[in-house]
């Protein structure tokens, strides 16, 4: 299955688009079913797309300079660039993208890349609220990272690899092949930091609404604006594919893939309905108490 | 050989003739005294020639046209010769210190000095016992007129004391050697010594009293008080005669009655010896007044000498050569040291005052290449060799209490806050830089005759004297001369080492050339960096040539030496420079023992005893800032000059990276080796301590407002992950460790040197009175940006290939916790990274910086070097990581390998080229998408933001700077509330509070003092019975 | 209190060091090896009546010269100590008392006797008991008569010092004279022996006694009228 | 051994000697005035010098001069042992000194007002 490099760009550009279409819907629906949860009727599923158009659409953009301007190109591309790194579908050279530069630890780092970006994009806007954003997210990202790298740990410790590829395939065989049922712990930890991941309730105070208005991209307006929403959109999908690849056996095709990043975010939104916001400290305390317990333990049933 | 009795003839009749010659004027009394002083120098100097050099044996003289026994006999041998020429070369650099006073004072004073040298000169040459007792009173009796001589009021309190002190020993001395006269039949010292008489318990008691005096007058603890009080209060030319000359010809008398001493007697020098050691420089350790220290010094030093000439001859050391070496050595070391302090304390302080200051208190406390560090150095070789650990113990942990103290004072000195009340404004420094130059090249000497003959292991010190003499000169002269002199070492060095010495050399001279470069960012000679910044880079250098333990710690020793100078050398290095030091000597320490203990540190060195591998590991580990002994390493970062805070960090700390590889390849050498390191805890161990000090070095980091000190926490942790790399000792583990090392090479580099442009521009190190300088400052930024993306392990940058190896690694090793560990670390560098960037060059600028400009070309010119190799490794991996799997080789198994552009492990693989590849792409669709979709951009004016519908109005409210991780500090502070430092505080403290409570000892009453005697000498006495 | 019993305890320790010494080591019964030989050669080889002497200027004559050395930094300090500068006015207190007649007419006595008793001692320090010391003390007990009989007086202190120092530089002009003459620094025989038990005799033994009990005069005198409290 | 012969064994001008070093280290180590320590240390001095006589002390002995009645060949068969009492006269003289030197030292403390007691120059301590 040996595509020339042409071929494997298009076959990316491909995967991309899948993704950001699925990304788009998949946020436009759980807003829906969060609205509905609440008993309000929601934005209609489609409301991401509008919002995209409706901020590249705007004749002005406010600029603070070089890197406020970098910040959401280094966000986009580290969305991108996550999915780049991740095979989405088991066996599909369509879906495979870019997985051969590098194993699991280059997505769990490249994950950082847009991060960074973006901090260092919303600092240059001046915006105090935008800094003390940045300054909530990294102090819980450091946490949650824990429990999840534990897991991924766990993980890599079981099948004896840290390739994506060779993770979903020892996978392969039935629901009593994934790591759902042989390692449930690693699965629970890597599931709580998730919610951390994705900036949910109750790890929403990164972007506070009521305080600080949206957190790091309160200065962003217009295409740059845009841009972080589009990349809302694929980084959710990356992560989600990671997850899926991980731990829920991966996906033999597009469709399987659908529903299981779809359960799994689903998860998300569940608890984020249930719970209320956590404090910054409080988070991390929470994150490096029990999660970070189940990790271990997750590592160890995985080692001996 | 001449004979000495003219001498003595001499002395006696220019003094007798004083009082006449003194109505012709005091000038040609003085020029009088001198000639016969600098006649008994001339004497001792033609004996040493005589007898190292001519061939000639040592002597003995008649007097008075009769032999022994009926006669008194002098001999002129080795020691006696060394002796003599030591102490009338200080006794005439002392007595030219004081001619101002002399010249004012009656004429008393030159007459009892020129007879107290006399006397002491008698002392050391006179084989009488009876003889001994005669100048030991001709010279203290002209001690205490000349004590008296400038009418200072206090010396007249202490030179009291003194002859109480004195008088008590004479009574001493005299009742031993009559019964000694008693029982042998002879007042000659080598027939009584061979005289059966002396056996029994009388016999022994006669000795014991004869040994008692000397003691006495040898100051030990706690009969010492008086002569404290003496040094504290005497002209300080006086006191350097007593603490120098005296004291030599008082240990040269009690060498000189050895062979009366039975084993009951040796004991008790020996173990007076080290309890005056121990107790003395505790004592001085709180002690303030610069004098009084150096008494303490003084006592403590003779205690060291006179325990050595025991122990040797308890447990058979080495013989009469190794005494010449260690005690000879030391007590050299002490006397033109310790007179050359005395006189310095009453200089005012100038430039001059302080060199010489810091040259002697740097050879006080044993540094190379003084005499001392030679003589410590055998010493501590011998005792090892003879399993005295208990001894070594005392003697090392007195050693560091006594650098603490003296280098405390010096650090005060070179401060500018010498606060005496008698300084001579126009005193001439004639006297103590002759003695610094004798010391000086008496260690050059030692060294020679120690072995140590390569010249480039000179190198450093060569250096420093060039660029010293230099260093009136401009900045721009001197640091193209020091990179060429680094090129130059270079270029003769390298091609001689090994693949690893090589590659670390690339580190440690390339990044001294590199900072020395970075040294012309302001004009003006800057003086002192140059010697020091060049000589700490070719200590570096010399470290990596050593092939021996000695040349190692040798090495070794220069580079703590020239890099506490440094950091002293910062404008509030006072206090960091001393806690250094005292860790750096404290390490230094425990790596001496492992390296005499047998750990090989050198190519084909033989690998030692596992204790001697752990404590040379201990040792590395301190000086590698390990958590726990860490508590140096922010303060010296911090506040050493900017450039040299770079130094520290991205070159220095790989000298003690490149020990720890070295001490594992000796190890690994032997097979016995390498299977206590594949199934020992010791590794694992040593992997938790690199975790644990990469975590807290972070978690450190991310609290600080100062930016030196958030680099500095921020060095600490990243050395943490080297030595947990070099800990998974496996193929992997190695080369993850020498990229690391490398990479932290680079970025550190680039870190500090940007730092430094920033905080020459900014005037500051608070960040948070810093914001939005990226406009001002583009290139700095850019620098910040690409090395805090490598140092935090974001691809496509090198540093993602640090963090894959880290990973792959342990995980292939089992390490899991380990790694998980780790990985929580590298997030929290995030915090403080982006805390860094964010807070010096985003956000709202403030208007007092809105004339800043970009750091100047020094700095941004290796900064622009360093990035283009930051790029290049990170797009072609293998141009650096080639080179290092050929240095690690296949150690145990090959777990890294290449295939092509792809590094695969068993466990997955990364391909450096390809993901950088990716990466560009991804990123330049995106930027295209986005300059596509820019519409009638506005760049907007600083405070332009939506605000809350308000504008703000100050940036210092508006730039969210200061305590920016709070709620992390909230949820985790707990983890970082300094407990080592508190540990290591009180535990200085406690040493401090000991040393406080032994000097409670000292009331000040001279009674009591003779009480001390009084009942120290009756405690030996009952000591002696029971042993 | 505390002070007390050290003090005792340091005594008692002391005495007990003491014990096998001063108490134990008994009476000897024989002179040893080395007296003997000094008493058999002293007469034959230098011609000395008084061994004492023998020893003292000749065969220990070093220990002796070193002696003078000692009194001499003994002087030369107190010289440095008591000057009328540096006691400043509590040196020079008011008037002194004059003496009693009883000590005046004594002292107007006794002085030439005590100088001339003084040179005797000293000449004949190898025939008798005695010698340059005992001389100059016994020269300075009839200063010291005259300061107490009349401490307004000053002394000739210009004289003393050339004395001292001219008898000193004697002393060592004396033994260079035994090294260049005889066989070594401050071997008497540089001078005719002569027969044991005369006045001129015993070779440069009465001569170097003269000059240190000139010496040990002018010295001592020099001491007394510093401790006095007006000396220059 | 008996008490008898115990005594019998002590040499006395040792045994005094030794008993005025005694009283003498008491003055020094006890009476606080300056010229009291002096006049302590003269004693603790003569002390010594009676044991350095002591041990040249022969019973029944004569001094080591020969005179008329005595002639060089059985004079060390007659007379005491002579090196001791050399000795002495050098410690005598050495003893001297230093109580010269000591007095002075005490008048110029005691000029400069400090008084005659030594625990009043106690300023230099710890």
């Amino acid at each position: 299955m040996d595509a020339t490099l042409l071929q494997r760009v298009g076959y990316a550009f491909v995967s991309l688009f899948v993704i950001t279409n699925y990304g788009l819907l998949l946020i436009g629906s759980m807003a829906r079913i969060s609205a509905k949860v609440q008993g309000r009727v929601g934005q209609p599923v489609y409301q991401p797309y509008i919002d995209i158009i409706k901020s590249s659409a705007k004749r002005n953009s406010i600029g603070h300079g070089v890197m406020f301007y970098l910040g959401p190109v280094f966000r986009l591309a580290g969305g991108v660039g996550t999915y780049m790194f991740i095979p989405a579908v088991f066996g599909s050279a369509l879906f495979m993208n870019f997985s051969d530069s590098g194993d699991l630890l280059l997505v769990m780092y490249f994950i950082f890349f847009g991060q960074l970006g973006m901090a260092l994009g919303a600092s240059e806007g001046g915006h105090p609220y935008s800094a003390i954003g940045v300054s909530r997210g990294l102090a819980q990202m450091t946490a949650f990272e824990v429990p999840f790298a534990l897991s991924v740990i766990a993980v890599a410790v079981q099948y004896g690899t840290l390739d994506i590829t060779a993770i979903v395939a020892a996978q392969q065989g039935g629901f009593m092949h994934w790591t759902l049922a042989t390692n449930p712990l690693a699965v629970v930890a890597a599931l709580i930091a998730f919610l951390g991941m994705s900036m949910h309730n109750p790890f929403s105070v990164v972007i506070a609404p009521q305080e600080i208005p949206i957190g790091p991209p309160t200065e962003y307006q217009s295409n740059l604006l845009g841009m972080l929403q589009t990349n809302r959109a694929i980084f959710n999908g990356a992560k989600l594919v990671l997850y899926m690849n991980l731990f829920f056996g991966g996906a033999t095709n597009i469709v399987v893939m659908v529903i299981k990043t779809f359960l799994i975010y689903f998860i998300n939104v569940f608890v984020g309905q249930a719970f209320p916001r956590l404090r910054v400290d409080q988070s991390i305390r929470f994150f490096l108490g029990v999660p970070t317990l189940i990790g271990i333990a997750s590592v160890l049933i995985a080692a001996f | 050989m001449v004979n000495p009795l003219y001498l003595f003839a001499a002395s006696l009749g220019v003094a007798f003739l004083l009082p006449l010659v003194d109505k012709l004027g005091r000038k040609l009394s003085l020029a009088l005294a001198y000639l016969t002083l600098a006649a008994w120098l001339a004497a001792g100097l033609s004996y040493l020639w005589a007898l190292s050099f001519g061939g000639a044996q040592a002597t003995l003289f008649g007097t008075a046209g009769f032999e022994a026994p009926l006669a008194i006999m002098l001999r002129v041998g080795l020691a006696e010769a060394a002796g003599l020429s030591a102490l009338s070369l200080v006794g005439l650099l002392a007595a030219i210190s004081m001619r101002n006073k002399l010249r004012d004072s009656p004429i008393g004073g030159l007459m009892t000095l020129l007879m107290a040298l006399m006397g002491m000169s008698g002392i050391v040459l006179t084989r009488d016992l009876f003889n001994l007792f005669v100048f030991l009173e001709i010279s203290s009796i002209a001690s205490y007129g000349l004590i008296a001589y400038d009418d200072r009021k206090a010396a007249l309190r202490a030179g009291f004391k003194y002859m109480i002190a004195g008088g008590i020993a004479s009574a001493l001395y005299l009742i031993g050697v009559v019964y000694i006269y008693r029982f042998t039949g002879q007042l000659n010292l080598d027939l009584a010594a061979s005289s059966p008489g002396l056996a029994g318990a009388a016999g022994s008691a006669a000795v014991f009293f004869l040994l008692a005096a000397l003691l006495v007058e040898l100051k030990p603890f706690p009969a010492n008080g008086w002569a404290i009080d003496v040094y504290h209060a005497a002209d300080p030319g006086v006191a350097g005669i007593l603490s120098g000359a005296s004291a030599t010809a008082l240990m040269l008398a009690l060498w000189k009655i050895l062979p009366l001493l039975g084993p009951a007697h040796l004991s008790l020098v020996a173990g007076s010896g080290l309890l005056s050691f121990v107790a003395g420089n505790l004592a001085g350790a709180r002690q303030g007044n610069a004098r009084r220290m150096l008494g303490y010094s003084s006592v403590a030093q003779l205690g060291l000498v006179m325990a050595v000439i025991a122990l040797n001859e308890l447990y058979g050391l080495g013989g009469e050569g190794f005494v010449y070496l260690t005690a000879g050595g030391l007590l050299l070391n002490h006397l033109l040291a310790k007179t050359g302090l005395f006189l310095i304390t009453e200089k005012a302080p100038s430039g001059g005052t302080t060199a010489l200051g810091g040259l002697l208190a740097l050879a006080l406390v044993g540094l190379p290449p003084f005499p001392g560090f030679w003589a410590k150095w055998s010493l501590v070789q011998a005792l090892v060799a003879k399993g005295q650990w208990a001894i070594i113990a005392l003697i090392l942990a007195a050693s560091l209490v006594e650098a603490f103290y003296v280098l405390r004072w010096f650090g005060s000195l070179a401060k500018g806050k010498a606060d005496e009340s008698q300084l001579e404004p126009r005193a001439s420094l004639f006297a103590p830089a002759l003695l610094a130059l004798a010391l000086t090249g008496f260690g050059v000497l030692s060294g020679w005759n120690a072995g140590l003959r390569e010249p480039l292991l000179w190198a450093p010190f060569a250096l420093a004297v060039l660029l010293y003499i230099l260093d009136r000169l401009s900045v721009f002269v001197k640091a193209p001369l020091a990179i060429a002199a680094v090129a130059a070492f270079g270029y003769l060095a390298t091609p001689g080492l090994d693949g690893l010495r090589q590659f670390f050399a690339l580190m440690l001279l390339g990044g001294g050339a590199l900072f020395l470069l970075s040294a012309m960012r302001k004009a003006g000679p800057r003086r002192g960096l140059m010697p020091l910044l060049g000589a700490a880079t070719l200590s570096l250098g010399a470290v990596l040539l050593a092939d021996s333990a000695l040349s190692f710690f040798f090495a070794w020793e220069a580079m703590t030496l020239f890099s506490y100078l440094l950091v002293l050398r910062g404008k509030e290095g006072e206090k960091p420079a001393l806690s250094y030091l005292s860790f750096g000597l404290g390490g230094a320490f425990l790596l001496m023992l492992g390296l005499l203990g047998g750990a090989g540190l050198w190519p084909g060195a033989p690998a030692g005893p596992a204790w001697a591998l752990a404590l040379a590991a201990a040792g590395i580990l301190v000086k590698l800032g390990a958590l726990g002994v860490h508590v140096w390493l922010p303060g010296a970062y911090a506040e050493a000059d900017d450039e040299v805070s770079g130094f520290l960090s991205a070159s220095m700390s790989k000298a003690g990276i490149f020990a720890l590889i070295a001490l594992m390849a000796a190890l690994s050498l032997v097979p016995a080796g390498r299977e206590a390191l594949n199934q020992g805890w010791a590794l694992r161990g040593l992997g938790w301590l690199g975790l644990a000090t990469a975590l807290f070095g972070a978690l450190y980091a991310i609290y600080q407002e100062d930016i030196k000190k958030t680099l500095a926490w921020s060095s600490m942790g990243q050395l943490g992950y080297v030595v947990l790399a070099l800990a998974i000792n496996d193929q992997a583990g190695w080369t993850t460790a020498l990229y690391l090392a490398l990479n932290h090479f680079l970025y550190k580099g680039m870190l500090f040197l940007a730092i430094a442009g920033v905080v020459q521009r900014v005037g500051t190190r608070n960040m948070y009175e810093m914001g939005g300088l990226i406009k001002k400052m583009p290139f700095s930024f850019l620098s910040v940006l690409m090395a805090i993306i490598a140092l935090s392990g974001v691809p496509p940058l090198s540093g993602f290939g640090g963090k894959w190896l880290l990973y792959s690694s342990l995980i292939n090793k089992g390490w899991y916790l380990e790694a998980a560990v780790a990985f929580f670390a590298s997030a929290v560098a995030f915090l403080y990274l982006y805390r860094l960037i964010h807070s010096i060059f985003l956000g709202q600028p403030k208007p007092s910086q809105a004339l800043v400009k970009e750091a100047p070309l020094a700095l941004t010119l290796p900064q622009g070097f360093l990035m283009a190799i930051l790029l290049a490794v990170s797009a072609f991996p293998r141009l650096m990581l080639d080179p290092i799997m050929a240095i690690v080789g296949n150690r145990s198994g090959t777990i890294l390998a290449f295939e092509g552009g792809r590094l695969s492990s068993p466990l997955g693989y990364w391909n450096g080229t390809l993901s950088m590849v990716v990466t560009a792409a991804v990123f330049g669709l995106c930027f295209v998408w986005m300059m596509v979709n820019l519409h009638n951009t506005q760049s907007v004016k600083q405070f332009n933001i939506v605000y809350a519908a308000e504008r703000p109005h100050t940036p210092a409210t508006t730039h969210y700077a200061f305590a920016f991780f709070e709620p992390y500090r909230k949820a985790l502070g707990f983890l970082t509330r300094e407990r080592a430092e508190r540990f290591w505080e009180s535990a200085g403290g406690g040493v401090s509070a000991l040393g406080g409570a032994l000097r409670r000892l000292y009331t000040g009453n001279g009674q009591t003092y003779a009480l001390h005697i009084v009942l120290y000498v009756a405690i030996l006495y009952l000591i002696m019975g029971v042993l | 209190m505390m002070r007390k019993v050290l003090v005792f305890l340091a005594l008692i320790g002391f005495a007990f060091a003491l014990l096998p010494l001063a108490y134990r080591a008994g009476v000897a019964d024989e002179p040893n090896a080395l007296a003997t030989a000094y008493l058999e050669r002293a007469p034959a080889e230098l011609a000395t009546a008084n061994v004492v002497t023998a020893i003292v200027v000749s065969y220990r004559g070093f220990d002796t010269l070193g002696e003078v050395a000692v009194l001499f930094a003994a002087t030369a300090g107190v010289g440095a100590l008591l000057t009328k500068k540096r006691l400043g006015s509590a040196g020079a207190r008011a008037p002194r008392k004059e003496a009693t007649e009883v000590l005046g007419t004594a002292a107007r006595l006794l002085t030439s006797l005590l100088a001339l008793f003084g040179v005797y001692i000293f000449t004949h320090g190898h025939l008798t008991p005695g010698g340059g010391f005992q001389g100059g003390v016994v020269i300075a007990t009839a200063v010291l008569l005259n300061i107490l009989a009349r401490p307004q007086s000053h002394l000739a202190h210009g004289l003393m010092t050339a004395v001292e120092s001219l008898s000193g530089a004697a002393y060592v002009a004396l033994g260079l004279l035994g090294a260049f003459l005889a066989w070594g620094f401050l071997d008497p025989r540089a001078l005719p022996l002569g027969e044991l038990g005369k006045l001129v005799s015993a070779g440069a033994i009465p001569l170097i006694y003269s000059v240190v009990g000139l010496k040990v005069g002018a010295e001592l005198s020099g001491i007394l009228e510093a401790l006095k409290g007006d000396r220059e | 051994m008996n008490a008898l012969e115990f005594l019998a064994g002590i040499n006395p001008v040792a045994a005094s000697g030794a008993a005025l070093v005694l009283v003498g280290l008491w003055g020094v180590l006890a009476r606080p005035n300056l010229f009291k320590i002096a006049i302590a240390f003269t004693v603790l001095e003569t002390g010594v010098n009676l044991v350095i006589l002591s041990v040249g002390y022969i019973r029944g002995r004569t001094a080591p001069i020969l005179d008329a009645a005595s002639d060089a060949a059985t004079a060390s068969a007659r007379m005491t042992d002579p090196v001791p009492q050399a000795l002495v006269l050098t410690a005598i003289v050495i003893g001297l000194a230093v109580t010269a030197l000591m007095l002075s030292y005490a008048l110029r403390l005691k000029a400069a007002g400090g008084g005659s007691s030594i625990e009043a120059y106690g300023e230099e301590k710890w």
